[in-house]
């Protein structure tokens, strides 16, 4: 009944529906051979969220396979919620970066906080508690309104999430230029600890296991929200977005608490985040990655508003859900345990052996579709690489020493200015020293944690010089690393892995396109050589205002580990008297 | 001097964390009869102008600065206007 | 000596008092869920901070729904020890054990960092072994540390040395009379903004935070013996 | 189903930092004529019971944990009693 108002698949075709879901002709006539007939609407949403740039990297693969993601530390490198390095004594750090560019440009409370809210949940469905938060933000020089009403919404918004659910914020940074008027960039990274024996991954294994869904009711909000991060937003247009998924970070707190009881249970085969793309992409990438096929009843789904299609229900970006594959026969001890944190866990399907994510509704079958195909068979696109005109154009100018008159007032001015002067007034809004493990709060060079019951800790930070990068894009991505690490050295920690955010225009342009596949070669290379492989990351690409690209922004997430903890350092003067060394060139 | 309501409401389809905890809140306190709870805001104004344009200068208010569209929703009621 | 530490939904900073008390005070504590409330058998109550509820409604207002409250209540007018910190302050103003009611910061921003207090009162229970007037430093992090009481109020606290401690650095959240702790009327509940259990450490954020929690010790102990 | 909403507001006596912030930044974006803004809360209700029942049990449910009233006034409206 619910599908009457759809268009059928033939109108689909036919009046090239799917182009409004972000598909391009090409890749709807792919889909359409790949399962033999043409997709009807939900499928269509099927496809167009998970074969989106934010599901499906199929602009960025080629770019990502240049980092280096191996190395004698790591246990899980890119593809799981967040990637895993040995630290020693059967532990391990956890943690990625992503990003919240677009949400935030409409939004930037809720942008932002929901950003936070979804990295932290990447880190605990890998069975590990988050212990530190790191965000790195860039917006418009604070000359202009709607830029200080984004910077500041941005910062509280973050704020608010990491507070409420008690994770210190313990390093982050925040730029400011023209280029980013409009269009902020938000990234937030969180870092989690495990007992090795801990370790979960998103899999949908074991024919009959049951699917449960944990946390909050699905409703229409965010509904697309993976395809319109693949986009650029236009920000004058608010009665034609997507309602916003506003997040809960007290039911985030009880989620957390819940899964990391969880996955003690030897009940649990699988857990994963429903992030973006939400029931689709958890359902198709658990099936896909574990070898099996999902069959989902959406009658069950709990629902928080009235009369929600197929096609609403899957394509719903609602915060504060899980998808947990349990054993057969064991749903109602961890029924029972989520109600003990005052959650909602029902059963809504089961793992079966024909590779197929299959969803009945009002019972009918409304999709029907192999899960490799929506996870692993997006097209991927080599895409045009052109070196920009002003690239060669800079080069050939001159090295110019800037000619200073007045020192104190070159000084004043410099230290004015937005990027450079303190950030005490973003920090001072984070609650830096829940859990009391923070060792180094913001306002040092790196932030670091200590690891309970042991004499180590874990330093943290997240760097980009865009205009580095804009310049020179494969020496500035060097730089990008270089002054990660040098930040984590400087704290008295060895730099062991790396996650990034890398944040672009829109790859179609040629220009952009080098922009990326050079940095990325700068920044492959700088981790090679500090032996810190990319366990992990994001991509967001189309940040662009009226066309016009942001300066090429892959943000830097960088992990140390200290070995001892009476060798942190920080940056401050220490007393008088103390002799000053300038140390390099 | 005229006073001016505003009442700002979350839009039907964002969720409002607020009014879910308070509901069950509720609901553990024995109030079971409640269904649902949605906060918002109440904006009081005092102000001065005709209510021709007070109606529009409010309207003008909520739209640039009170009320965030892309979430909110609202409505106003010009509840007093005091003679002179 | 037992604490028991009273942990509602989203108190997500119970681990950190329970640290406190047990791996560098010493004491025996236990973190107990509020739902299953029994607090008899210890001998002294700690609330700590977080965001109960999510702050949501008004911070510490949502813990009102709590069947724990009237166990609270009762273990208050039994005349033990009974601290709140940060979030715990706030639920317990809720609740009416302490007098008053939070605003949201002057500033309108969640703060965090570290206040510089003057002890008021070192009489009490909880401040003993504090110097009167000695100033000392402990974090705080609250959006909601604007701490207010009509004028009759806060001259009915200052008569009876009721402000424990006082913000000596400005007050930029705008608590009435600079009140950063206070007590209810007989002395054995104390609620305060700032984070003791977050200063008892060198390495996480200085010591200051200590002598409270000993003197809670030293004040029970000394009592137990005379009873004895 | 009955619909119901509550006006909460800062006690007169109590100084509202964020309606002075909303007044400043009314004003500098130009309505000088605004002598006052104070934000309170609006609470909307959905609830069963008749009438008279729903007098008393929402005066209850503010006494008891939608209103602060150290700090807070409260007033509220039953808007629409749909039929059975
Ligand atoms: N958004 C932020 N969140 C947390 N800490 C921040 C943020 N922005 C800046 N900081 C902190 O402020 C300090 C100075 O930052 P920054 O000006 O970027 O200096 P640096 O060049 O040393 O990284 C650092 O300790 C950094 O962690």
């Amino acid at each position: 009944m619910s599908t009457m108002h759809e268009p059928t698949a033939q109108q689909i075709k036919d009046e090239k529906l799917y182009r409004q879901m972000g598909m391009t002709d090409e890749e709807f006539d792919r889909a359409a051979e790949m399962i033999g007939r043409l997709p009807n609407y939900t499928e269509t949403g099927l496809f167009s969220a998970m074969w989106s740039e934010h599901c499906s990297y199929k602009s960025s693969k080629p770019v990502l396979r240049k980092f280096p993601t191996e190395g004698a530390r790591v246990l899980q490198g890119p593809g799981e919620g967040a990637g895993i390095v040995d630290i020693g004594d059967n532990q391990a750090a956890v943690f990625k970066m992503e990003s919240h560019n677009s949400p935030s440009a409409i939004e930037p409370f809720i942008g932002a906080a929901t950003g936070a809210g979804g990295i932290i949940r990447d880190v605990f469905s890998m069975g590990a508690r988050p212990v530190a938060l790191v965000n790195s933000m860039r917006f418009g020089d604070l000359t202009d309104a709607r830029d200080r009403y984004l910077f500041e919404e941005a910062v509280a918004g973050i704020a608010s999430y990491g507070n409420t659910i008690g994770i210190p914020t313990v390093a982050g940074e925040v730029q400011f230029d023209n280029c980013y008027s409009k269009r902020p960039l938000v990234n937030a990274m969180a870092v989690g600890l495990l007992n090795h024996e801990d370790i979960q991954k998103g899999l949908a294994s074991g024919v009959g296991n049951t699917v449960l869904y944990v946390g909050a009711k699905t409703g229409r909000d965010g509904i697309h929200g993976a395809t319109m991060s693949s986009a650029e937003v236009a920000v004058d247009k608010e009665e034609e977005l997507p309602v916003m998924q506003a997040g809960d970070p007290y039911l985030e707190k009880l989620l957390m608490e819940a899964c990391l009881e969880l996955v003690k249970s030897d009940a649990l085969i699988g857990i994963q985040d429903m992030g973006a793309a939400g029931l689709t992409s958890s359902s198709a990438e658990m099936a896909s990655k574990a070898g099996y096929g999902v069959e989902l009843n959406l009658d069950l789904v709990p629902q928080r508003e009235e009369g929600m299609t197929a096609y609403e229900m899957m394509l719903s970006e609602s915060q504060e859900r899980m998808l947990v594959v349990v054993k057969q026969g064991r749903e109602q001890e961890i029924i029972d345990l989520c109600k003990k944190y005052g959650l909602e866990a029902v059963a809504i399907g089961k793992v079966t052996d024909d590779k197929m994510l299959r969803l009945t509704h009002k019972g009918e079958v409304v999709a029907e579709i192999l899960a490799d195909i929506l996870a692993e068979d997006a097209p991927v696109y080599h895409k045009k690489s052109e070196e920009p005109a002003y690239f060669s154009k800079f080069q050939a100018m001159e090295n110019e020493e800037p000619a200073v008159e007045d020192l104190k007032e070159t000084l004043s001015a410099l230290l004015q200015r937005p990027t450079i002067a303190s950030k005490e007034w973003v920090y001072s809004q984070f609650d830096s020293q829940a859990r009391t493990n923070t060792v180094v709060a913001p306002g040092s060079s790196a932030g670091v944690i200590r690891v309970r019951g042991t004499n180590k800790g874990l330093a943290m930070t997240a760097d980009c010089n865009s205009r580095y990068i804009y310049l020179d894009p494969e020496t500035g991505g060097k730089i990008a690393v270089a002054e990660a690490a040098r930040n984590l050295i400087c704290s008295g920690a060895e730099p062991i892995a790396a996650t990034d955010c890398l944040n672009f225009g829109s790859p179609d342009k040629p220009e952009v396109f080098w922009q990326i596949e050079k940095s990325a070669d700068g920044i492959a290379a700088a981790c090679r050589t500090l032996n810190a492989p990319i366990i992990g990351g994001n991509v967001s690409m189309s940040n662009e205002v009226n066309g016009v690209p942001v300066y090429p922004t892959p943000t830097m997430g960088l992990v140390g580990l200290v070995h001892d903890l009476s060798q942190v350092t920080t940056t401050s003067f220490k007393q008088a008297g103390d002799a000053i060394y300038l140390i390099g060139e | 001097m005229t006073k001016v309501n505003v009442y700002v409401t979350l839009r039907e389809s964002v969720v409002d964390p607020q009014g879910i905890a308070a509901q069950e809140a509720l609901q553990t306190l024995g109030f079971n009869e409640v269904e649902s709870v949605r906060i918002g805001r109440l904006i009081e104004l005092e102000l001065a102008g005709t209510e021709s344009e007070i109606e529009a200068r409010v309207k003008e208010m909520c739209d640039k600065l009170l009320v965030n569209k892309v979430i909110e929703d609202y409505s106003f009621e010009i509840r007093e206007v005091a003679g002179k | 000596m037992r604490f028991a530490i009273l942990s509602f939904p989203g108190s997500s900073c119970d681990v950190d008092m329970y640290h406190a008390l047990v791996d560098i005070v010493g004491v025996g504590a236990e973190i107990i869920n509020h739902q299953e409330a029994n607090l008899e058998n210890f001998d002294a109550v700690v609330i700590p901070t977080g965001a109960s509820y999510g702050d949501y409604l008004r911070p510490g207002a949502l813990a009102q729904s709590s069947k724990s409250i009237d166990s609270l209540k009762a273990f208050a007018a039994s005349g033990k020890p009974v601290l709140g910190v940060g979030n715990g302050f706030q639920i317990l103003v809720e609740a009416g054990i302490l007098p008053g009611a939070f605003l949201r910061n002057k500033g309108l921003k969640f703060r965090s960092g570290n206040a510089q207090l003057a002890v008021q009162n070192s009489q009490s229970t909880f401040t003993s072994i504090y110097e009167q007037g000695q100033q000392i430093t402990l974090p705080f992090a609250h959006e909601y540390g604007n701490y207010y009481v009509d004028a009759d109020t806060a001259a009915q606290l200052k008569e009876r040395n009721r402000i424990v401690f006082t913000y000596e650095d400005g007050n930029p959240d705008g608590s009435v009379e600079k009140i950063a702790g206070v007590l209810n009327e007989e002395g054995n509940v104390l609620g305060m903004m700032p984070l003791p259990e977050r200063a008892v450490e060198e390495i996480i954020g200085g010591t200051d935070g200590l002598p409270l929690f000993r003197s809670i010790l030293k004040n029970w102990s000394e009592k137990n013996v005379n009873h004895a």
